[in-house]
Parts: C-alpha cells; structure tokens; sequence
C-alpha cells in the first residue's frame, strides 16, 4: 500500500517545526490539525511546517493552515511553510495560499524569514 | 460498448479511510487512459475532493452508506462520475469567497469545489435530493 | 447492516491490464481488515490468480466483458467473491497434478487454483453456466 | 502507480542472466516469456534468472519457468534462480518448485551452480 501519514515535531530556537511525511487528506488531517492545536496550547505561535516530504495534500490539510492562521499572527506568530513538492505547491497556488503564507525553500529559508518578518505581512 | 471504451466502477463504504484507495483507482485509470503524470495529479484530487464530500456532507460520515465512483476513457476523454444518495447541494448557491475572507472568518471550508473546477475540463452537477446525486467530471486526454 | 460490516466492490474491464489495480484494491481492504503483512499477500495473490482465471476462461481476453470483485470483512474474517458470467468450470474435473508431471508435459498451466486453495481458509465455486459463476474465498484475520 | 515491470538482460561468460523487476503477473509474464525464448532461439540454454528486484509473482510467471526448462535441460542447460524475496519463495515453495529449480542466493552462487551442475538433477 503506497505512503502513509506521518507527523514528527522538533524544536529549535524556540521554533517549531512539523515535518509532515506522506498523504494528507480528510482522513489524515485531523492529525495535523491536533499537531498544530497542541503548539497553540502551548503558547509556541511560531510554527514552520516542513512538507520536504509531503507528496500529496487536498483542501482538507489545506484547511488546517486556515483554521489557525490569523490566530497565531495576532500572537505576534506565523505559520511558515517549506519544501513543496511541485504538485503540492501547484494546489497551494491554485487556491491562492501564495499570497497568504510565505512558502520558503526549506527550513533554514523560514527559520531566517521568521528572524526577517515574523508575522507575513499581506 | 464503443471497443475503445473501457468502464471502471469502484463501491466503497463511506469513510474517509477509503481515500487513498480512490486515489489509487483512479491513478490507475489515468495510466491507462494515458494521461500524463500533471493531468492524473489534477483527477486524482477531484475525485478525492468530490468522494470527501460525499463522506462528509451528503451522508455525516455515516460509514453504512456507499461512495460511487464511476469512470470511462476513450481515446479523448476520461470521465469520472461521483455518486450519492444525501440531500445534494444547490452549486450556484456555493459562494465562491476569497480565501483572505475565509481565513478572516476562520473558516476551512469552501475550498473543494474550487480545485475541482479549476482542475477538470467540465464539471456538471446533477442532483435529486435523497434520491441520487451525481458529479460529473470530465478531463481531456492530452497527448504527452 | 451490522455496522462493523464493510462493504466493497470494484468492477473493471476483463484485461490483464487491470490485475494490477486489482491487487491494490485488494491490498487496501486487507488493511483496514488489519490482516498481516504476510496474510496480505496471500489475499492479493488469490484474487489476482481468480481474475486471471476469469480474464483468461471465462472471457477469452474480450476486454467488453467485465471482472467483478466483491469484498465483505468483520473482525473474524475477510470474504472475497470473484464473479463472472462466462462458461465456468466444474472444479472438481481439475487435475490435481504434480509439478513434475506438468513440467514433463510442458504445460504451464494448472498453478492458480492450488495457490488459492493453499493461500485462503475457505473457497467454494458456485457455478451456473453463462449466468453468473463466483468463485467464494474467505481469510480468518488473525490477530497481529 | 506501484512500481511497473521491467526486464534486464545481461552476458557473462557464456550465461545469460535476465534481471526481472517489479510485478510479474498475468500481464507482464507474456514479455518475460519472449525474453526467454529470445536466449533459446539464440541457441543459449545456460541461464540465470535474478529475482532480485522482483516484488510480486503470479502463477502466469511461475508459468513461463515451467514452460521451457525441459527443453533448456534437454540442451544440456538450466534455468537457475536467484534473490527470491521471502514473499515470491514462498509462492516458488508451496508449488513445489524448490525441488524442480535450482534456488541460489544471488548471480555468483548461480554461476558457480552452473560450474558445479550445469543441469539439475532430481
Ligand atoms: N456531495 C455533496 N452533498 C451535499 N453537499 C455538498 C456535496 N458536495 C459539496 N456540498 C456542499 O458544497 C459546499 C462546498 O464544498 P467544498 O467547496 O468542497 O468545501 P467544503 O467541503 O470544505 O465545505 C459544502 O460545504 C457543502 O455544503
Ligand atoms: N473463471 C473460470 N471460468 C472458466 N474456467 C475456469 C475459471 N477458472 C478456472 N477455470 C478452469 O480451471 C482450470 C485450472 O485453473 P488454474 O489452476 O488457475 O490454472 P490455469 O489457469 O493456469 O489453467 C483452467 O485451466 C480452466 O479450465
């Protein structure tokens, strides 16, 4: 059977990083929704999400970007997302999410662009 | 049957566990429809999208009821059909809001049926509350 | 129905082509059954040799005709239907012959039936000829 | 799509080694069966076939090394096999063809098989 769904978290410099691996669907979402929901919870706003090796996403992972968006920037925080795979990058462009979040290259890129804009300003 | 018309049909309870096994259907069908490997990325999320759909608005996740998915190529067109028996839904009242208002109002949703019609050639949606309603998708094959 | 029943269907072209897909289809329900690895292989292994079969006899490779493959699963057992509507055969009429002997025959055939009977606890063919001929196979799921 | 088949073909030393990849089922066996019979035309009955990279066999695969390794041991040769995955040997074990086939472990216990007997005995 092709790739799960695996979420693995690391700290670093007080950031957080969630590397996603695999498929994110309906069916694996709620997983990173409650990945992301347990940072907030914590008080850590500053979130990189690392999708290096993510290879597929639908609207419902894409969802969970927006649920906590404006929470976590009127936390002085942000989401910042890295390495997309060119068929997941070509979903966030189609729905417009370039403009909403700033998508790095990979996780040093967002490290440095939270020192650079912590919150994306748009 | 056309001899160069091939049909494929997949029953499946619904849940959202049966996803990456539509997925895989359908990239199947894609190969041997011919279809490159963009254009089969493109009709694997529709079909995920619209079978999302079904598991969550037309039956709650009720996982008693049944997800459809019908597909035919020929040698110009793949078509894939999603079927339901819910309530169906009204498409010309699915308001097409910006995603800055949705993440303004902080709401997910709303993003589904937009992918699917930017991704798929047509997209014709037929329904009869409670009796079936179908989603009708077309992609044309583009010689690679 | 009994709401830890799980209901799947997936009907496809009579081409070898499909075999593929159809070893997919099996491996995802094999694991929502939570079969093992091992049994997983077993399963996918015997519905591919019962669609070739019915690809290759039942069908003669006329790919207008259609394989039918029906699953069920609970959390005892896991049941497989490959349906046709071709000639059938009377099973009992195989020959159960030696690997030596075929080979000595330079015949190739005559492996399928015995994998399947090896590989899955239950299987039983109910044939009426030219109406509708399913070949029945069932998987205890034993605890990981 | 899960992982195609292909086919490989080598010379060394006078034995030919095929190299199967991926599924070999009722699809692809048809063109295991030309490669084959391609050696034997050519008048090379001395041949290894390397499993290896081979994840999947039915028993239209199982077929094609039935079909021909009378005529190849009537010619003085064999088909040897090699790298089965515990997954395919055991399809090769239940059909009884590890008393039939010469089972090594890879491409050099073949050839040294071949040295030692060139055609099976059983
Ligand atoms: N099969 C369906 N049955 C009933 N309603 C549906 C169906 N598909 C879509 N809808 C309705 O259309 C709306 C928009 O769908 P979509 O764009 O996919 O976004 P989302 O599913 O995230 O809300 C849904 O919120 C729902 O009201
Ligand atoms: N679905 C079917 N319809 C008609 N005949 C069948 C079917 N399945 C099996 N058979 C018959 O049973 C025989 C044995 O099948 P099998 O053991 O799979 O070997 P093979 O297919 O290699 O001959 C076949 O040769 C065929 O005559």
């Amino acid at each position: 059977m092709a790739n799960p769904f695996a979420i693995n978290k690391e700290m670093q410099d007080g950031l957080s990083i969630i590397h996603l691996e695999g498929y994110l669907d309906a069916h694996t979402a709620p997983q990173f929704e409650a990945a992301i929901q347990l940072e907030i919870d914590a008080g850590r706003f500053q979130i990189i999400v690392d999708c290096a090796k993510l290879t597929y996403i639908s609207s419902a992972g894409l969802g969970v970007f927006m649920t906590f968006v404006e929470e976590v920037r009127e936390q002085g925080g942000d989401i910042k997302i890295c390495g997309l795979a060119p068929k997941v990058q070509q979903v966030f462009e189609i729905l417009g999410f370039s403009t909403l979040y700033d998508l790095c290259a990979d996780v040093p890129a967002c490290v440095q662009r939270f020192a650079d804009a912590p919150v994306k300003e748009f | 049957m056309d001899p160069l018309e091939r049909k494929f049909t997949l029953h499946v309870p619904s849940s959202t566990k049966n996803l990456m096994m539509i997925r895989e259907f359908v990239s199947n069908i894609c190969a041997q429809a011919g279809l490159n490997e963009a254009d089969t990325g493109k009709v694997e999320l529709s079909v995920d999208e619209a079978c999302a759909n079904v598991i969550e608005h037309a039956y709650s996740h009720d996982t008693s009821k049944e997800v459809i998915i019908r597909a035919t190529f020929d040698n110009k067109d793949l078509r894939i059909d999603v079927e339901d028996t819910g309530l169906g839904f009204d498409p010309s009242s699915i308001q097409q809001a910006e995603v800055e208002r949705l993440v303004a109002e902080r709401k997910s949703g709303g993003l589904g049926m937009r992918l699917i019609t930017s991704f798929m050639d047509e997209v014709r949606y037929e329904f009869e509350p409670g009796q079936k309603n179908v989603l009708h998708m077309m992609k044309r094959i583009s010689k690679k």
